[in-house]
């Protein structure tokens, strides 16, 4: 990564789109470990910023899911509610989700939907 | 143990270094033709061992290669994860699952791919260093 | 900075003592932006995973404090509030907080206490 | 403007190089026996330049002079800051204070500049760069 890049966190690591309430980050790149915690730097901004309620992690383009970027991704969700914000993932693909459990990690604090609607639809409900 | 043996020799030493890792035993497991479940538990499984080398060992080196399993057999995939770092302590602990020196980790990644393969090797010396060797097998169709 | 100084938050930026349900920050490096960008991290990191009620920083040994400075302790403070931590800083010196207030930036979400002592009590009837 | 007029030339490139330039103006104003508060107020000018460039310019230079007041005057420290960088459209509303381009940040920049000092110019022309000159005076006791 290029020292400028990360420097004064002015670009994002991820585009979002705010909906509603709502807080939609759409993970289009490698989740390197350095840019699963931009990533959670970037969303911790955004709730604090834009006053999100709740965050959708669509992660239907991310093909692995280790146990540090499932740490990170948990440690952000703990985060995130204690500042009264939820986080739903959604789009997990099957065999990532199979991986996951095989190998016993569990996405603590963090709430799973199959679609970004389910994931509305779930936000919706908890407000 | 030969480099010259091996199909892909990936040099870890960079924090990047573990997603180039993890994207080429993917690539390498999906030309080897595997399903896709088990391509990303190769996957994983090398992420897994190609951030203990950054993290604990600082360097070291991740072999990859196919494996011919003989006239009836499928062929496997092995990974061969070794360092010169500190070592481990105590083995049997750190592959138990749920133990970790870090601060912030799940203690998983052994234990991890231990589940997510068919064989799981690990010898560690404490001050020599650690070397990990893992095969995954192709299921037969 | 070294790529691996940065890379997976282990190293702490800043050593912390945990005091009752505080935690005590006293800064005693130079504070250059990404440094502060790294506490930041570290401080929510520390409030999440010790359950931290208060965080008290203590800036005696920081001898500029410059806008974009002031900017991130008051995000910090305005995350950490979010979390339900209150965060107080001590020990500004008056040099410092003379020329914060002639440059017109106010420590927005920051409580100011004047000594380790008052910070505590201060947070104390906050509870 | 001749760089061999000035004490102190800084090269602001990387973010470390804020830091760096903020400590180079306290010493020198330290050693030109400025007021601690002054030392202060000169230390976080120059910061703030420094990140200005760092950050819209991506690098330039930083330069430092102490100038002679003349038989009765006390001297002055002046500090000049020039980039190639894109150049600010309404210098204006930039001074004003509160007006950012940053996601992050306070607009405060230029206008605590200004106050902090006692002379503040500005020259800057879109894509050509940016020229900010002040000067603070050391009192006289
Ligand atoms: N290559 C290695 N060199 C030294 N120690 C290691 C190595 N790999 C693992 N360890 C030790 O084993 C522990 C468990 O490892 P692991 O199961 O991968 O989980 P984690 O990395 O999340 O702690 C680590 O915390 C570390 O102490
Ligand atoms: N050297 C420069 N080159 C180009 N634009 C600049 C420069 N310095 C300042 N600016 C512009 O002026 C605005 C105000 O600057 P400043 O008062 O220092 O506050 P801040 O940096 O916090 O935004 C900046 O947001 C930026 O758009």
């Amino acid at each position: 990564m290029d020292k400028k890049e990360g420097a004064t966190m002015k670009n994002k690591v991820v585009p979002t789109i705010k909906l509603y309430d709502y807080l939609l980050v759409p993970i289009q790149i490698e989740l390197d470990d350095n840019t699963v915690e931009r990533l959670q730097m970037q969303i911790l901004h955004e709730i604090h910023e834009k006053e999100v309620r709740g965050i959708i992690i669509d992660v239907s383009m991310v093909d692995v899911i280790d146990s540090y970027i499932s740490f990170v991704l948990s440690e952000t969700a703990g985060m995130a509610k204690a500042m009264g914000c939820y986080v739903v993932i959604c789009g997990i693909q099957p065999q990532v989700a199979l991986t996951l459990s095989q190998m016993g990690i569990k996405l603590k604090d963090i709430i799973t939907a199959q679609s970004l609607e389910d994931a509305i639809n779930i936000l919706d409900k908890l407000e | 143990m030969n480099p010259q043996d091996y199909d892909i020799v990936l040099k870890i030493k960079d924090e990047s270094d573990i997603a180039v890792s993890r994207q080429m035993a993917k690539n390498f497991a999906q030309k080897m033709d595997f399903s896709l479940a088990d391509v990303t538990k190769i996957a994983t499984a090398v992420s897994e061992l190609a951030r203990n080398i950054y993290r604990y060992a600082k360097e070291g080196y991740i072999y990859i290669r196919k494996k011919e399993g003989g006239s009836e057999k499928a062929p496997a995939i092995e990974i061969l994860a070794c360092d010169r770092g500190p070592g481990i302590e105590n083995v049997e602990l750190a592959i138990s699952g749920g133990y970790t020196t870090s601060e912030r980790s799940l203690g998983l990644g052994l234990a991890g791919i231990r589940r997510l393969m068919d064989s799981f090797h690990i010898e560690s010396e404490v001050g020599k260093g650690t070397v990990v060797i893992v095969e995954k097998r192709r299921r037969v169709f």
